[in-house]
């Protein structure tokens, strides 16, 4: 865990930070290195990260399984799509109204939710995303039922007298980047501050942490809400990128892919999403050489996974990691 | 416990490495003798959508064997790529991205699903692809399309708005109904149907009485039938899926709805298996469809009888669609006389094809002009009425 | 009017039931495994193309291909309950989640590829329509009803009597304590899986006549429409299943006929957040297990 | 004046579970700096009784007042956290996958951040807070003998050592009072002798008021000063812990009961 690393001494040389400067030097050199497809994968990557990120605040760190990202994601999605098809207005605007929305949302939701036990709670996030598509689809006025908002315009930035449009798959791929960053270190702010450490002492026992002065309850409130603005501005990523936001968008897919990104990629660890992420994308990717066997091999991957890797890829990571490091 | 982890980590990233690096090297076996027209499928090939997937699939795999057994178009032999959308955005634009840039397919054939299709107009639109849709039918497509905006995407299938109107001119003039309950699929296809013939029905003095539209996948329409039998409804409207068709016919039957209420609209009530599942209620039923297996033609019925011996099931409206496009595409590149993709567009844009259904041309939205079949099931077999033409009226922007 | 709201009350029973016998394996499951099986669905699917298969390839009866159905499905069931199912005892809740979806994925992905992706007509069955207190419903539909009270009455007795129902019953309540009575838990896990795999293959085999449609996707949506039910009816419940499902099934009905069919789908799910907010443990008690 | 009143001041607490009154009628006092046991048989209600008092539990009727301040219907972690009262658990619990030093910080989190909001800064005053409250977890870890293994997860050390643990966070917000719910349970002599120590420490040095719920009748009469017997979820004896000891009715309880 990353919250009982140890501060000794690093003995041998520590390869940390010339590695991290190669992984983000190849971050930004992506869109020169890898084809247009590739770069679309980092996107992808990038745009569920986001969602991901929530989603490990929520189940790795305050130990919370739920299933209602797909819920947030697709009121990001739809709020971005419709301030910028019906105002016209600047991406950062549609992103942080997203979010805001998203969080906003979470609050009615989350006060009933939380009061329910682990299964229960469980298959009300589920029910979030089942009656989120059903008003999607029958809210007409609103947004347009099941035709869904299409033509969403590219992201467009007013930043005083500068006013520019990001178009290309290079242009957003940097700005998927830039805000994976800035929500992977807002993410990483959460986590090291004193919150963070409620937080894992809620995962770790509810009723001690409790009785230690913690209001676990509204710990979960606020971190449910948190983990909604993640989706909200991945949502709003979501629906720049794609153009297009259907009532499908809330599908318990989606849910299920962000959960496999945070379990897979090792859940209450940072990095572990990060590369859970590129884990997923990459292999749905690489299994597209198998249209028919895809989905199965795909299966196949989630067993493996559940029952060889308990951990997700979190203990090799830390292993590496440390390696590097120097420590023993 | 370390050891043993590491190891399998080895295996794992050795094997999908190993499977990364294949990739390439899979897909681009075949080579013909003259540079190949490259052909990408995007279709859902697997999830819920899957039964659409695989028809379309097949029907394409179909019509490529068949011009590539013929020598191929001007001696270009046709490269066939799928790509599995899932029926999901996302996926979708991942499998064109994938068909663009790794398989450099020039032309893309796809979606069933229209959410799929509207995101991959631009995708195909920044890569000067020609996209070709055979089977979504929200109206948007065409509408951003040609002079709408996006210059590469092009439909060769009916709108709903065509259809809606064909079925509720001949519903309210020739068999006289005046009451109609709605029963479609919930979805951008059957929505969209109902919005058309709403804008239509007051013109034959025809009212609905309730409106109901069921989920993909529903199997249950006992309470809604009942309510439309209450309700004193002549005819249900109907824009759904074919698999869900015999499930409401036998439904009619048993709340005793069959030969009283008589379906109308689209949802393959004319093949075979679907009239044998409840003849009673399929009686009369009236369809707009934009083909049918028992379409006159030689060319439609050497279709059926192929594709029915290849796959081993009789095709359906999605496997003809997507049989129909690819030669649709192959006639094109004909008259271009090239494989270049601009040539292509522009002999798209001003073709006179022959479909065994009748001639196509596209108009200034790169929607394909097609001739809708009116057909009403009579003694238990379709019999044809006749088929319409129509403009498309295109909302002012 | 009042006949209208009877016999819609008579066409959620009907579905009810259906609901009922998918969703007693479903909640026998969590109750030994304490797993959600996001999979279970694909069992009363793999029941209906073994019917199906049983009927159009090798010239059956219908009543010979339910027997094909559930036997198939029985087979498929082991293999995957000692591949998986055994091992997932203790796992943490998450593990289940991904696991089952993981099975749901393979199940439904390899029988596309085999029997190939387009839907089949189901031949077979009974389904002509008979009149029942002036309710016309295909005959079909009185055999489900009727397999399904003889399915729970069977299950209680099971449950109360058999040394199964009361290994089952144990395992519910206390896996440590088993272990030490010398219960082999992941046998009882197998067994009650392979049960609840068999009740969903029924449920499917005997549906199938009314709901014409074959498809590798069908699973999906049944396994949606019973996890709000074996909530409701609190998790490992039998007899509180039976009653969550009848009630799933006449609030459907009487919202697709008075509100929208549209809206059916979501009925399940609002009205189990409904009734979580105002009892969060559910209807019925998870502590009279089974 | 208020030095008049006790610490803790619990009137009428009755508490059923469907028909079966687990705590029935039960009045009880705890005194600044006292040391009180509270005893019984089995299933008398003494661990109601702490979850009615302590938040975890609500009271069916009756008071609780802490202070002076009526905390009845208070939730646990309020109570803990604005009333000074803690409260330990029968079976030994520690945040298992962190560490003894991040165990004991969480521990003083709440009390030392005035909101909940502020806890989720990083700035420099919540760097020095945290830092604050390192020193003094280093403290009480040394006091409590677990220096050596201050950096290893709580979950790989033993019953006793978590139980220690899980008693030196007690001590991190300055309590007012702790309630101990049987802190000799399955535990060593060795460890339970440094239990004794530092219930005895804190109570000189820092002022804390204890309630002990306990079987280990040494225990008791050596470190408490009054005991309180529990019968049936009733009061049934209160004195000094040898009379206590010899008082009919208590020995009737343990034997018959």
């Amino acid at each position: 865990m990353s919250l009982t690393q140890t501060s000794e001494r690093a003995r041998r040389r520590d390869y940390r930070i010339p590695l991290g400067i190669l992984l983000f030097s190849v971050a930004l050199a992506a869109p020169f290195i890898g084809s247009r497809y590739v770069v679309h994968a980092l996107i992808i990557a990038l745009v569920f990260m986001l969602p991901a990120h929530g989603l490990n605040l929520l189940v790795g760190y305050t130990g919370l399984l739920s299933l209602a990202q797909a819920a947030f994601f697709g009121i990001g999605a739809y709020t971005a799509g419709l301030l910028a098809i019906g105002y016209g207005t600047p991406f950062y605007v549609n992103a942080v109204v997203a979010g805001l929305a998203a969080g906003a949302v979470a609050l009615p939701l989350g006060v009933p939710a939380l009061r329910l036990r682990s299964t229960s709670f469980v298959m009300c996030t589920l029910g979030f995303v089942i009656i989120g598509q059903a008003i999607a689809k029958n809210w007409i006025s609103v947004t347009r039922g099941d035709m869904g908002l299409s033509g969403i315009p590219k992201p467009y930035f007013e930043l005083g007298p500068l006013s520019f449009t990001v178009g290309g798959t290079t242009g957003f791929y940097y700005l998927a980047l830039a805000i994976g960053i800035l929500a992977t270190l807002a993410v990483f702010a959460v986590v090291r501050s004193p919150a963070g450490r409620n937080m894992v002492a809620i995962r770790e026992n509810e009723t001690l942490a409790e009785s230690l002065g913690v209001p676990t309850w509204h710990y979960k409130l606020i971190v449910f809400m948190l983990s909604a603005v993640f989706a909200g501005v991945g949502g709003s990523l979501y629906a720049h990128y794609l153009t297009v936001v259907s009532p499908l968008t809330f599908q318990m897919y989606y849910s299920t892919t962000m959960l496999i990104i945070v379990l897979g990629g090792g859940a209450g660890m940072i990095s572990g999403t990060i590369f859970g992420s590129l884990l997923f994308v990459g292999l749905t990717e690489a299994l597209r050489i198998t249209p028919e066997l895809r989905m199965i091999a795909y299966g196949l991957c989630l067993l493996v996974l559940v029952f060889w890797f308990k951990q997700g890829f979190a203990p090799v990571i830390n292993r590496v990691w440390n390696a590097i490091g120097g420590a023993k | 416990m370390t050891h043993t982890l590491t190891r399998r980590m080895l295996c794992l990233s050795t094997a999908l490495l190993t499977v990364a690096a294949l990739a390439p090297g899979l897909a681009g076996e075949a080579k013909a003798d003259e540079a190949p027209i490259k052909l990408g499928i995007v279709a859902p090939m697997s999830g819920p959508n899957a039964r659409y997937g695989a028809f379309s699939m097949h029907g394409a795999e179909l019509a490529v064997k068949e011009i590539n057994d013929a020598g191929g178009v001007n001696g270009h032999k046709i490269e066939l790529y799928n790509a599995d959308s899932q029926g999901t955005p996302v996926e979708g634009v991942s499998a064109t991205r994938r068909l663009i840039d790794q398989d450099e397919v020039d032309f893309v054939i796809g979606d069933v699903s229209s959410s799929v299709t509207l995101a991959m107009q631009p995708v195909a639109e920044d890569a000067g692809v020609l996209l070709l849709n055979a089977a979504s039918s929200n109206p948007k497509i065409t509408y951003g399309a040609g002079v709408g905006g996006f210059k590469w995407t092009y439909r060769n299938y009916p709108t709903d708005e065509n259809r809606a109107y064909v079925v509720a001119k001949y519903a309210a003039e020739e068999r006289g109904f005046t009451k109609f309950a709605v029963l479609s699929v919930d979805s951008d296809y059957g929505r969209s149907a109902i919005e058309f013939t709403k804008k239509y029905l007051p013109e034959f003095k025809g009212e609905i009485l309730s409106e109901d539209y069921y989920k993909e996948g529903e199997v249950d329409f006992r309470s809604v039938l009942a309510k439309i039998r209450d309700g004193g409804a002549q005819a249900i409207i109907m824009y759904g899926l074919a698999d869900t068709t015999p499930i409401i016919a036998r439904q009619m039957v048993e709340l005793g709805l069959a030969g009283k209420v008589t379906l109308v609209g689209n949802g393959e009530f004319n093949t075979e298996k679907t009239i044998a599942s409840a003849p009673t209620a399929l009686e009369g039923a009236v369809e707009a469809a934009a083909w049918l297996p028992a379409w006159d033609s030689p060319e439609s019925k050497a279709f059926v009888e192929k594709f029915t011996t290849t796959y081993n099931e009789a095709p359906n409206n999605h496997a003809y669609v997507h049989w129909d496009t690819v030669n649709l595409l192959a006639a094109a590149v004909r008259e271009a006389g090239s494989v270049e993709r601009e040539a292509v567009r522009d002999a798209l844009s001003k073709i006179k094809y022959k479909s065994p259904v009748g001639e196509v041309t596209f108009d200034d939205h790169n929607q394909a002009r097609l001739p809708m079949i009116l057909l009403q099931i009579e003694d238990g077999k379709p019999s044809i009425k006749g088929a319409f033409t129509a403009d498309i009226q295109y909302p002012a922007n | 009017m009042v006949s209208t709201l009877i016999e819609q009350i008579v066409n959620g029973i009907v579905t009810g039931s259906v609901y009922a016998i998918v969703a007693v394996g479903m909640t026998m499951i969590f109750g030994v495994l304490r797993a959600i099986n996001f999979a279970h669905g694909e069992y009363y699917m793999l029941g209906t193309f073994g019917a199906w298969f049983a009927i159009d390839y090798l010239g059956l009866s219908y009543e010979a291909s339910i027997v094909v159905g559930i036997l198939s499905t029985i087979v498929i069931a082991y293999v995957v309950g000692q591949l998986v199912m055994r091992r997932m005892v203790g796992a943490p809740a998450e593990s289940g989640v991904l696991a089952t979806l993981g099975i749901a994925l393979v199940l439904q992905n390899t029988v596309i590829l085999v029997f190939g992706g387009g839907y089949k007509f189901f031949s077979g069955g009974y389904i002509e329509p008979v009149s029942i207190l002036g309710f016309s419903l295909a005959e079909q539909r009185v055999l489900i009803l009727v397999v399904c009270l003889l399915v729970f009455i069977g299950l209680e007795l099971m449950v109360t009597h058999s040394r199964m129902g009361k290994a089952m019953r144990a395992v519910s309540q206390n896996v440590e304590c088993c272990e030490v009575v010398g219960i082999d838990v992941p046998q009882v896990v197998l067994r009650t899986f392979i049960l609840g795999a068999a009740l969903a293959a029924l449920s499917g085999v005997l549906t199938a006549p009314v709901n014409v449609s074959v498809y590798g996707g069908m699973g999906e949506l049944i396994t949606f429409k019973t996890l709000p039910i074996i909530i409701m009816g609190g998790l490992g419940n039998v007899r509180g299943t039976f009653f969550a499902a009848m009630i799933l099934g006449i609030a459907e009905s009487l919202v697709a006929t008075y509100v929208g069919l549209q809206y059916r789908d979501t009925v399940g799910f609002a009205t189990l957040i409904l009734m979580l907010m105002w009892r969060p443990h559910g209807l019925f008690s998870t502590q009279a297990r089974f | 004046m208020t030095t008049h009143l006790p610490l803790l001041d619990i009137r009428n607490l009755t508490k059923s579970y469907g028909a079966v009154k687990a705590v029935n009628d039960v009045s009880l006092h705890i005194d600044r700096g006292e040391i009180a046991g509270l005893i019984g048989p089995n299933g008398s209600g003494k661990s109601t009784f702490f979850d009615c008092s302590t938040g975890l539990a609500r009271p069916d009727t009756g008071t609780v007042v802490l202070d002076g301040q009526d905390i009845t219907g208070w939730s646990l972690n309020r109570i803990a956290r604005e009333g000074r009262m803690l409260r330990s658990f029968q079976k030994t619990v520690t945040f298992r996958s962190l560490d003894v030093e991040e165990n004991l910080i969480i521990a003083g989190q709440m009390f030392t951040f005035p909101s909940i909001l502020s806890t989720f800064s990083i700035g420099k005053l919540s760097r020095q807070r945290i830092a604050g409250l390192r020193e003094r977890a280093r403290e009480l870890i040394r006091m409590a003998g677990l220096w050596d293994v201050r950096h290893q997860p709580a979950g790989n050390l033993s019953g006793g050592q978590q139980k220690l643990i899980q008693f030196a966070s007690m001590l991190m917000p300055e309590p007012k009072l702790i309630l101990l719910d049987e802190p000799m349970a399955g535990i060593n002599p060795k460890i339970i002798e440094r239990v004794v120590e530092t219930i005895l420490y804190a109570n000189k040095s820092l002022g804390v008021s204890f309630l002990v719920i306990e079987h280990n009748i040494d225990v008791v009469t050596s470190i408490c000063r009054r005991v309180i017997v529990l019968d049936q979820g009733q009061k049934l004896a209160e004195g000094l812990p040898q009379d206590i000891i010899q008082d009919q009715r208590v020995r009737e309880a343990y034997l018959g009961g």
